[in-house]
């Protein structure tokens, strides 16, 4: 059946081969402007406050997502706080940033009440523990994205 | 302490990632019949026995298996056509081109591809396969250049 | 009340690394037919299709069910696509359920499938997360699920270990040579384990789910099309989803309250009101292993903490009082957007008595999980052998 | 199946909306969709939405959105394609006696990367993709074809454009809000000929959202709702070329279903309006024949006659259609709002005195491959 069609000359061609490369121009948004623009131009980590709930909330967005209450009270926060949980991340990855072996960490900053995502400096990985206090080590460069901020060093 | 412009607006971000899809046995086949033999095959759907090319190994028209290949045109018959005035990234040939649909003798559906900016590309014209040379072709659809109206010279030859 | 519906058939490709005969609508069809050939019906016995899968990134094509649903030889007719992450490929079969259950449709197709190797999985997983916040740090799914471990083991230490973590990694992997579907098949210890490199500690390289290529698929259909076709049909009798923001206070990994509600949610729909003694198999979603663990506390199959009680007892081995993942689970095949459906084609056979060499004796009630996203989507599915 | 009404409905103001981020779209439309019926986000008992990773650049993108739909610690699926897909399971749910209230979310945001992109990404990797085929193109080829075997007059897409433009006007949702002549139609810039730009959807931000419920809880609000009369979805063949172009098979199927279960035997006495994709202007006339409101290539005999117009026999778009806003992914759930509004009795600006049935229309896949159907009554 397939065999009498199949081309004589070389084998059937088994894959295909492609790249996609997608272009996108994320909104930041009211939201995300003000908070990056803080961290570029004042180092400093902004929350917003639930009137009902009382949350401390992160990242920055128009509504509290635990009672859905519209949010509007920017709050400074803190750049230390306490590790909540972490991994030591030996797997590269494309468009990866920081070069394998990193700890990647959340970070429960002193004001909030929900994790803030980022990355330890510092330290040795075995030296981790759950709890301890970091806290932020400032890029010298600010562009306002979260590598604003290096890393989160041991206080 | 106040916040200093420039806005942020958006961040560039880009999604790059490579792919090496299977084609499975009638595809693959398929696409070597036009790297080797400069051919055309169809599938020929075993219940209703639509010849559907470019094949798929099911029959797109009632589900059935499609286990046989048979070859198809050259010659086909334009069932439509549009003209691409601008070029644009990955185009499949320079503007202005044309998008055809080409039903080839003996098959049942059409086949997409470009043909050039040609007064003779219309629907119901006759055209023709012009094959990329030998050395130049991967098996892929694009093996085939385009499509020229049958009669016409083509370029460079 | 909603009517009786029940999984009448299903069906199964091998899961492995590359499948390199076959493209992606092929994959699908041969589960689908399977599906349909294990169920006695054919193509045009089925009045509508639900396809599931993970982020269209994996494979590249968007609206892939365009490309996919007319291998099913079911065009034209209704097709619908779920698109929910790991939980899809159970949110494919409960949206199966409600095409049944709302009266809309009689028989339904359910096909949930990934071919991970047509591109780059961990790039697919890493484009989750969020561009403008955490996405430059995570790293596919193993960061998360490694932050999601290293609280458990915190939380829990010293009753929770890292070769409590191992021996679920072994005891699923040791299922899995009873599976014919299964791609890793291959007997492992736990020193092998423990010593298998770091890629997301306190993940270690055997502790981690494998990519795969492979679909599964289930036939569902109402109680008059089950009781004609089917001796031993496998009824939805529990059906629980819930959603949980990853950004609100008290985020909770080591015992998700989405997983926890939607296991109540499952359980009250089900009459169930001990989980660990009315249930005879579960097929949890363990990508990792300690997930095992914990996804057991959360599903009320062990008291929380006490994860590595239970795989020490021997309660959740093939031949323990509750089974779990008989299948080998997710660390013997992962083909993401299918795997949660395994889960339930894994639960529904225990069920149908159709389970093969890794059948447990006398199953009357069995559940399937999953979970998805920023460990924040949870499905429980359970299947009971009478309506 | 049970009675199940859509009893709120809501859609952002559409177009390039560049400080605006998926998550406060969302918010937005879905408060006012509540609002709209007087319920609560804790009314809801399941979220459907419907959304595109690629669209938004990112997997699984309901990982952050799903907060904005209000859904934590909620029953909620996402279904891909239109969000009028995402209402019809909606609807199964509430039918299935499961579930009271659903509420249907879909967005886009098309101003974030290229719209050509983004239909290249449709096709297969073997046969389309490597023809840099996109949705313009496929359309154009399905234009020619259409036009060609019914013999439909060059003028008569633009003068679907001309209509729905001038319907648009009125509409202060719509991005394009202007009317336009049919001189400045057929003198537009050619995209893929015979598509010139003004007989395509433009590139659309924008968010809907609906709130349905079932028989016990509709009737207990305040509001009116727009009963679900029908619904039907449906798939044709993925090539183009496997499939009579010139025809819309799966708009027929899916509108078949739909009137089965709503009763309708003539649509085009039995409707009172249709809301319809037409990303590009052709398709409305191909709507008009599938979906039965004339013979197969009656369309354009259809559109002069001034029947699908304002204030004809049955209007077809009279919020100016997917030509005046097309936030892709809502644009169908967007055809629901806009046919709800016309047939509730809700004492409000929209209605139209005499209007009760009205059926909405979505499109996906290239050329017009699937559709989706849900047919409402006042």
């Amino acid at each position: 059946m397939l065999e009498t069609a199949k081309p004589s000359g070389g084998d059937i061609v088994k894959s295909v081969t492609g790249t996609l490369d997608i272009k996108y121009r994320f909104s930041y948004g009211e939201r995300y402007d003000r908070f990056f623009r803080e961290m570029r131009d004042n180092k400093r980590i902004m929350g917003i406050a639930c009137p009902k709930c009382g949350a401390v909330l992160l990242p920055p967005r128009p509504y509290c997502g635990f009672c859905y209450t519209p949010v509007d009270e920017w709050v400074e926060l803190s750049d230390e706080g306490a590790l909540l949980t972490y991994t030591v991340v030996h797997l590269p990855f494309i468009g990866q940033p920081t070069e394998p072996p990193y700890i990647y960490a959340f970070i429960m900053l002193d004001g909030a009440d929900v994790q803030f995502p980022h990355i330890l400096g510092e330290i040795e990985a075995a030296d981790v523990r759950s709890g301890m206090r970091v806290k932020a080590v400032w890029a010298e460069e600010r562009k306002g994205t979260l590598h604003d901020i290096k890393y989160f060093r041991p206080v | 302490m106040a916040l200093k412009p420039p806005e942020l607006t958006y961040m560039e971000g880009e999604s790059r990632c490579d792919y090496n899809w299977t084609t499975g046995e009638v595809v693959g086949t398929f696409l070597a019949a036009l790297r080797d033999h400069g051919k055309m095959l169809a599938g020929v759907c075993e219940s209703c026995g639509q010849v559907a090319v470019p094949p798929t190994s099911y029959c797109e028209s009632c589900g059935s298996e499609v286990s046989d290949l048979r070859e198809v045109g050259p010659r086909g018959v334009v069932m439509s056509w549009a003209r691409v005035a601008d070029d644009f990234e990955g185009a499949p040939a320079e503007a202005p081109f044309r998008y055809v649909l080409v039903r080839p003798a003996g098959a049942d559906t059409e086949l997409l591809h470009v043909a050039p900016d040609d007064d003779g590309i219309r629907i119901g014209a006759t055209v023709r396969p012009e094959f990329r040379p030998r050395e130049q072709r991967g098996g892929a659809i694009t093996d085939i250049r385009w499509f020229v109206p049958d009669g016409a010279e083509s370029e460079g030859s | 009340m909603t009517r009786p519906v029940a999984v009448i058939g299903t069906g199964q490709t091998k899961y492995v690394s590359r499948r390199d005969d076959k493209n992606v609508p092929e994959i699908v069809r041969e589960a689908g037919l399977r599906a349909l050939a294990d169920a006695g019906l054919k193509p045009s016995d089925v009045d509508a299709v639900v396809i599931g899968s993970a982020p269209e990134i994996f494979e590249g094509v968007n609206y892939p069910e365009d490309w996919i649903a007319p291998a099913l030889g079911m065009c034209p007719g209704p097709v619908m696509r779920v698109h929910t992450g790991g939980t899809v490929g159970a949110a494919t079969g409960i949206a199966g359920f409600y095409h049944v259950a709302s009266g809309a449709y009689d028989t339904v197709l359910a096909v949930a499938y990934q071919k991970l190797s047509d591109g780059v999985p961990q790039y697919g997983l890493s484009a989750c997360y969020d561009p403008l916040w955490d996405r430059d740090f995570a790293c596919g799914a193993p960061a998360l699920v490694g932050l999601q471990s290293r609280q458990y083991l915190d939380r829990h230490a010293p009753a929770v270990t890292e070769e409590h973590g191992a021996m679920v990694a072994v005891k699923n992997r040791r299922n899995a040579l009873l599976n014919p579907y299964a791609q890793i098949r291959r007997e492992i210890t736990v020193a092998d384990v423990m010593s298998s490199p770091p890629v997301a500690e306190p993940l270690k390289l055997l502790d981690c789910c494998p990519t795969s290529d492979g679909a599964a698929a289930m036939v569902i259909a109402s109680e008059q099309t089950a009781r004609k076709k089917c001796p031993r049909p496998a009824w939805f009798s529990g059906v629980g989803t819930c959603s949980e923001s990853p950004y609100v206070p008290h985020v909770d990994m080591a015992y998700p309250e989405s997983c926890v509600r939607a296991a109540q949610q499952a359980y009250q729909m089900a009459w169930i009101y001990e989980p660990a003694r009315e249930l005879d198999v579960a097929e949890v979603y363990e990508a990792f292993s300690f997930q095992e663990l914990i996804w057991c506390e959360a599903l009320g199959l062990c008291r929380p903490g006490e994860g590595g009680k239970l795989i020490e007892s021997g309660r959740s081995d093939l031949d323990g009082a509750l089974p779990v993942n008989t299948s080998g689970g997710v660390l013997s095949s992962n083909p993401i957007g299918a795997s949660a459906m395994i889960r339930q084609v894994e639960a529904a056979m225990q069920v149908m008595g159709r389970a093969g060499e890794h059948q447990v004796d006398g199953v009357h009630r069995a559940l399937a999980h999953s979970w998805g996203g920023a460990i924040q989507f949870s499905t429980v599915t359970i299947f009971s052998d009478e309506i | 199946m049970i009675d199940v009404g859509v009893v709120g409905w809501a859609q952002t103001q559409h177009g390039t909306l560049e400080r605006e981020t998926h998550q406060s779209l969302i918010y937005r439309v879905v408060n006012e969709a509540l609002s709209s019926c007087g319920m609560s986000i804790h009314d809801i008992d399941v979220v459907i939405d419907a959304g595109s990773d690629f669209l938004d650049g990112r997997g699984i993108s309901t990982c952050i959105t799903v907060d904005a739909m209000g859904a934590h610690f909620k029953e909620e699926s996402k279904i891909a394609g239109d969000g009028l897909l995402a209402a019809i399971y909606a609807y199964m749910r509430i039918a299935s006696g499961l579930f009271d209230t659903a509420l249907v979310v879909a967005y886009g945001k098309s101003s974030e990367s290229s719209p050509r992109v983004q239909s290249l990404l449709m096709t297969d990797p073997f046969y389309l993709r490597p023809m840099g085929l996109d949705a313009t193109a496929a359309a154009a080829l399905q234009a020619r074809a259409y036009m060609h075997h019914y013999g439909v007059s060059e003028e008569a897409p633009a003068r679907v454009a001309v209509k729905n433009r001038a319907a648009g006007a009125t509409n202060i949702n719509a991005q394009l809000s202007s009317e336009v002549t049919l001189d400045q139609v057929m003198e537009s810039r050619p995209l893929v000929s015979p598509i010139r730009e003004l007989e395509a959807a433009p590139v659309t931000d924008g968010a809907c959202a609906v709130v349905m419920a079932g028989e016990e809880v509709a009737k207990s609000l305040k509001v009116r709702p727009a009963w679900i009369a029908g619904s039907g979805h449906a798939m044709d063949a993925f090539s183009p070329g496997a499939r009579e172009i010139h025809k819309l098979r799966s708009a027929a199927l899916a509108a078949a279903a739909a009137y089965k279960q709503a009763g309708v035997t003539d649509p085009s006495a039995d409707l009172d309006l249709l809301e319809v994709t037409e990303s590009f202007a052709h398709q409305e006339l191909m709507l008009y024949e599938a979906l039965g409101l004339c013979e197969e290539g009656e369309g354009e005999k259809l559109l002069i006659s001034g029947a699908t117009a304002l204030g004809g026999r049955v209007p077809v778009n009279l919020s100016g259609g997917a030509l005046c806003a097309n936030p892709v992914v809502a644009t169908g759930l967007v055809r629901l709002a806009e046919a709800c509004a016309r047939v509730a009795d809700r004492g409000e600006g929209d209605r139209i005195d005499g209007m009760s049935k009205a059926m909405a229309h979505a499109a996906g896949g290239l050329a017009m491959q699937t559709a989706a159907c849900m047919i409402v009554q006042g």
